[in-house]
């Protein structure tokens, strides 16, 4: 029952972080909805894994490898948004702006 | 003991609400991180009972979530210079 | 070959540490790689006869990771070799400056993420390669800094992002209700009713990254943007990764999913991404556009696989026939695309803009060069006799076989666009006009000329790559999807 | 009583991440998104992954936090309206239902659990989750680490030419005896002891390679904000030595193991040898630590620039 509450929960984070990566246009908003939906997943697969009892650990090494992929994009992602911002003055995609 | 310790755990999350809403509501920035700060510490608070109550190997989380705070802090802190690069105090005196 | 499959799938990666630790001997260290690589290739065709499974560190799935290198895997490896060789031999960067220090470390980490994509069989290794060649190729699109560089390259990682993570929640949802993430282990799994989410999550994640129309906005101006090396690689490589594993998602290992609507739908979009691409690619001022836009196009065919080699529960002659045809079609276009990507850069070299006006000319002043883009043109228009041609054949054919010559359509009219598109560059080319162009050493024209080349031979010696790819070639690929 | 807990710590979650999503500044919202991590890893030691919520404390809530707060830090406040919002709550609530659903679908437990703790004793760690991330998935692994790599090198691309060579991010100005300056002596080395036992614990107990190098990574970042040292320019050999060390030493023990399996039955690319295997999984964490902890620290530190 708790490990079904969590698991909903990651599949409700998935769902509000997919709606700020669609909805929002600033590309800053984009990368932390990016990060919303990944913890999301990751609870829903963390989750679907400790329904037996004992917690599969396989899970627990895919999360920790998600985590560090998923900072190594942020990271990527930020760096883009600051040269662009020096580039073009502008924190949004050319087709998004106003 | 453990049901009294979950209990609190349970009183304790309810009541960093509280600072969510301190979160939303700002107005400054200060404001909302210090807001978040309190919930750093009350989630350190509630890894501590659930610990207390469960495991305690999880107190290696209160550790790491108690010390990355105070960085956060410092982050904070050096944002608010002119391109994140000076001292508040400085910038305060000049 | 418990050897040559590592060296395969870490000596790229040694070689980017070794591009990060001397920046200045880059081009050496790709080179030393590139000979290791294809000598190692060599060896492995030369002795394959059967599939070859190596269990990383011994550990056997489901609770390690195996590599496993089949006919498919050696061609796209093969293709991934001979044009990132090309690619390293071409591209210009010397010395110790940013765009150096970046290029040949992120060169070969693109490369070893592909290498890694070809060789894996395990769905969240395969996530984790996807990421690591999401991230180079993002890297390598925004490599001359430019704002418009800069805004390609965001809208890049933006799209990548969204496919990534769909792709990852696909992979989640097919741990949690198997226990497996092994390839070889999903056929004979315990069928779930999440099943068909999972492999939709997967696809459509894997659709974004292909660039399949409608999702194609990311993939004209990152490819275009991006310093002509570069675009040579994330045109002719990059989209083939995520395509390579959907044929190994819904031909290895989930063909019981695939339901007539799917089937029809991939080949619509597939058609619909031809016609577009070619629509698109014909009104473009710039050369690079017209050749990034063909890329949408050319993506287009690989997807009529789905319609011609699925469907129908009985055995399907033609099925086979479809299935090779589009990987042939990978193949040709890879080279054929790497040529004129690399075509383009001499030419923007030399010319100062890569408007198609200032080809004028420019037979007399690199004839070489032009040339190789007429080759490369050939192919990409399915002409005889080169590769393009034996995968049109293929599939025009199996089109007409299964009864369902409507999926003949886009490859016909498809290579009409593109003999329309790439019509007006060539003209241009063989203009009787003194050239503007400044001369360009025959060195740096070979190589496109040699990719190009390799396009053509792809379809006068079509025996050997065709035996190639029948090796461990998967069931469903004769048998038909479902 | 759990469920109680559980109740109430998913519906702080899920509202701090509904308040990340549409506050109304980007500043609010990247606040909200650090309080959300700090829920999220609560949720782990629900689960009993005290090494997820180890990652998520230190990765998540931490350095993701610390990377946006740095980025608004560098941001004109400029005014944030986003698109129609009718699609995307479609796609987002179309898409959780589906998940809800698909969870509440799923087969009873259907994880490799018994079969990896039968397995690590073997492999040289006692903790299954150092097990599975170092030794039986150890490929996915060493690509990690590659990733990180690729990102660093990404970020470094971004700078501007006349900006190359010099230090990671904007060089830092501090007064000596102020406050911050005292903050950057006092926390360092008590975050460097937590990071390299974590590393240390982390073949028996939660923890490791990279948990710890965030923590150290995180130490390393306070050090150069806190003025207390400039970090080496991005052209320094022994900063790139630094970097790929943990990737090269993993590479280098996973060829031997391909050149030995020529003649030697039982050895495997990747493979450790059975008697070494404990020392060798903690001699590849440290490395791994240290070049996760620079690469990381420098991946926030952002590309090198001049006085802007």
């Amino acid at each position: 029952m708790n490990v079904t509450v969590l698991g909903l929960c990651g599949a409700l984070l998935v769902g509000i972080g997919v709606f700020a990566f669609l909805w929002q246009r600033h590309l800053l908003r984009r990368v932390l909805a990016f990060n919303v939906i990944g913890s999301g997943i990751f609870l829903y697969l963390g989750a679907a894994g400790a329904r037996g009892g004992a917690a599969d650990p396989v899970p627990h090494a895919l999360i920790i490898t998600g985590i560090v992929v998923a900072l190594s994009a942020s990271a990527l992602a930020v760096a883009l948004v600051l040269a662009h911002l020096h580039a073009s003055s502008a924190t949004r995609l050319p087709e998004d702006e106003p | 003991m453990s049901g009294w310790f979950m209990f609190l755990a349970t009183v304790l999350l309810l009541s960093l609400a509280g600072a969510l809403w301190r979160v939303w509501s700002g107005p400054s920035q200060a404001d909302r991180m210090m807001a978040a700060q309190l919930v750093g510490t009350g989630g350190v608070g509630v890894v501590l009972l659930l610990a207390a109550a469960g495991d305690w190997a999880m107190i290696d989380v209160a550790v790491v979530l108690a010390l990355l705070a105070a960085f956060a802090a410092v982050a904070f802190v050096k944002a608010q210079t002119p391109q994140g690069a000076g001292d508040p105090e400085d910038d305060a005196d000049g | 070959m418990s050897l040559i499959l590592p060296l395969l799938a870490a000596v790229p990666l040694l070689g980017a540490i070794a591009a990060v630790l001397a920046p200045r001997a880059g081009k050496g260290i790709g080179l030393g790689v590139a000979i290791v690589l294809l000598a190692a290739l060599a060896v492995l065709v030369g002795g394959l006869n059967t599939p070859v499974v190596l269990p990383l560190g011994g550990w056997e799935p489901p609770l390690g990771i195996a590599l496993r290198v089949d006919g498919l895997a050696a061609a796209f490896l093969g293709l991934a070799a001979v044009v990132m060789t090309g690619v390293l031999i071409a591209a210009p960067y010397r010395g110790a400056g940013r765009e150096a220090a970046a290029f040949w470390p992120l060169a070969l980490l693109l490369w070893g993420a592909l290498n890694a994509i070809f060789l894996s069989r395990d769905l969240f290794n395969l996530y984790v390669g996807l990421e690591l060649l999401t991230l180079a190729a993002v890297a390598l699109a925004a490599l001359s800094g430019s704002a418009g560089a800069l805004a390609a390259a965001i809208r890049y990682m933006v799209f990548a992002l969204m496919g990534s993570l769909l792709f990852l929640l696909g992979v989640a949802l097919t741990y949690a209700a198997h226990g497996a993430l092994d390839l070889a282990a999903l056929p004979g799994r315990n069928p779930q009713p999440t099943d068909a989410l999972a492999a939709g999550l997967m696809t459509a994640g894997l659709l974004v990254k292909t660039a399949l129309f409608p999702f194609h906005a990311w993939l004209a101006p990152a490819h275009s943007g991006a310093p002509a090396p570069a675009s040579a690689m994330l045109s002719a490589l990059v989209p083939k990764a995520s395509f390579y594993i959907l044929l190994r998602l819904w031909f290895e290992a989930l063909p019981d999913l695939g339901r007539p609507g799917f089937l029809w739908l991939m080949g619509a979009l597939g058609t619909a991404a031809i016609l577009y691409g070619g629509v698109m690619a014909l009104r473009q001022a710039r050369l690079k556009l017209v050749i990034a836009y063909s890329t949408v196009a050319q993506i287009g065919y690989l997807f009529l696989v789905f319609p011609l080699a699925g469907g129908g529960g009985a055995a399907q002659p033609w099925a086979a026939g479809a299935w090779t045809g589009v990987v042939f079609h990978a193949l040709a276009h890879g080279l054929a695309k790497a040529a004129m990507f690399l075509c383009a850069g001499l030419w923007l070299a030399a010319a100062g803009n890569d408007r198609i006006e200032a080809l004028r000319g420019a037979a007399r002043a690199t004839p070489m060069a032009v040339f190789a883009f007429a080759l490369a043109a050939i192919s990409l228009m399915g002409l005889p006799p080169s590769g393009g041609f034996t995968a049109k054949y293929l599939m025009v054919t199996s089109a007409f076989a299964a009864g369902a010559p409507y999926w003949a359509l886009g490859p016909l009219l498809g290579g009409l666009l593109a003999a329309a598109y790439l019509y007006r560059p060539i003209a241009a080319a063989f203009a009787p006009v003194e050239p503007e162009l400044r001369p360009v050493p025959r060195g740096q024209q070979a190589v496109p000329l040699a990719l190009a080349l390799g396009a053509i031979v792809l379809g006068l010696a079509s025996a050997p790559p065709f035996d190639l790819l029948q090796i461990g070639r998967p069931e469903a690929a004769a048998r038909g999807v479902e | 009583m759990t469920l109680a807990f559980d109740l109430v710590l998913c519906a702080m979650i899920v509202g701090a991440a509904i308040c990340a999503a549409v506050a109304g500044t980007i500043f609010a919202a990247a606040v909200f998104f650090i309080v959300y991590g700090i829920f999220v890893s609560l949720a782990w030691l629900r689960l009993d992954a005290f090494d997820v919520a180890l990652a998520e404390a230190a990765m998540g809530a931490g350095l993701t936090g610390i990377l946006l707060l740095r980025a608004l830090g560098r941001m004109p406040a400029s005014e944030d309206r986003p698109g129609p919002a009718l699609a995307p709550a479609l796609a987002g609530a179309g898409l959780a239902l589906a998940l809800g659903w698909a969870f509440l679908a799923l087969p009873e437990s259907a994880g490799l659990g018994p079969v990896v703790r039968n397995a690590a004793p073997g492999a040289g760690a006692e903790n299954p989750v150092t097990a599975v991330l170092l030794a039986f998935r150890a490929w996915d692994t060493l690509l990690e680490t590659i990733v990180l790599l690729a990102a660093l090198l990404g970020v470094w691309a971004l700078s501007r030419d006349e900006a190359w060579g010099l230090p990671p991010g904007l060089p830092q100005r501090v007064r000596p005896d102020g406050v911050l300056a005292g903050f950057g002596r006092i926390l360092p080395p008590i975050g460097a002891v937590v990071g390299v036992y974590l590393v240390w614990a982390g073949t028996s107990r939660p923890g490791g390679a990279f948990q710890g190098g965030t923590v150290l990574a995180a130490v390393a970042l306070l050090v150069s904000m806190a003025g207390l040292a400039q970090a080496p320019r991005v052209t320094s050999g022994a900063l790139r030595l630094v970097l790929v060390a943990g990737p090269l030493v993993f590479l280098g023990m996973a060829f031997i193991g391909a050149v030995l399996s020529l003649w030697q039955p039982g050895a495997a690319f990747l493979a450790l040898p059975e008697a070494h295997a404990k020392s060798l999984i903690l001699g590849i964490e440290l490395m791994l630590t240290l070049s996760i902890a620079v690469t990381l620290a420098a991946l926030v530190a952002g590309p090198p620039e001049d006085r802007a």
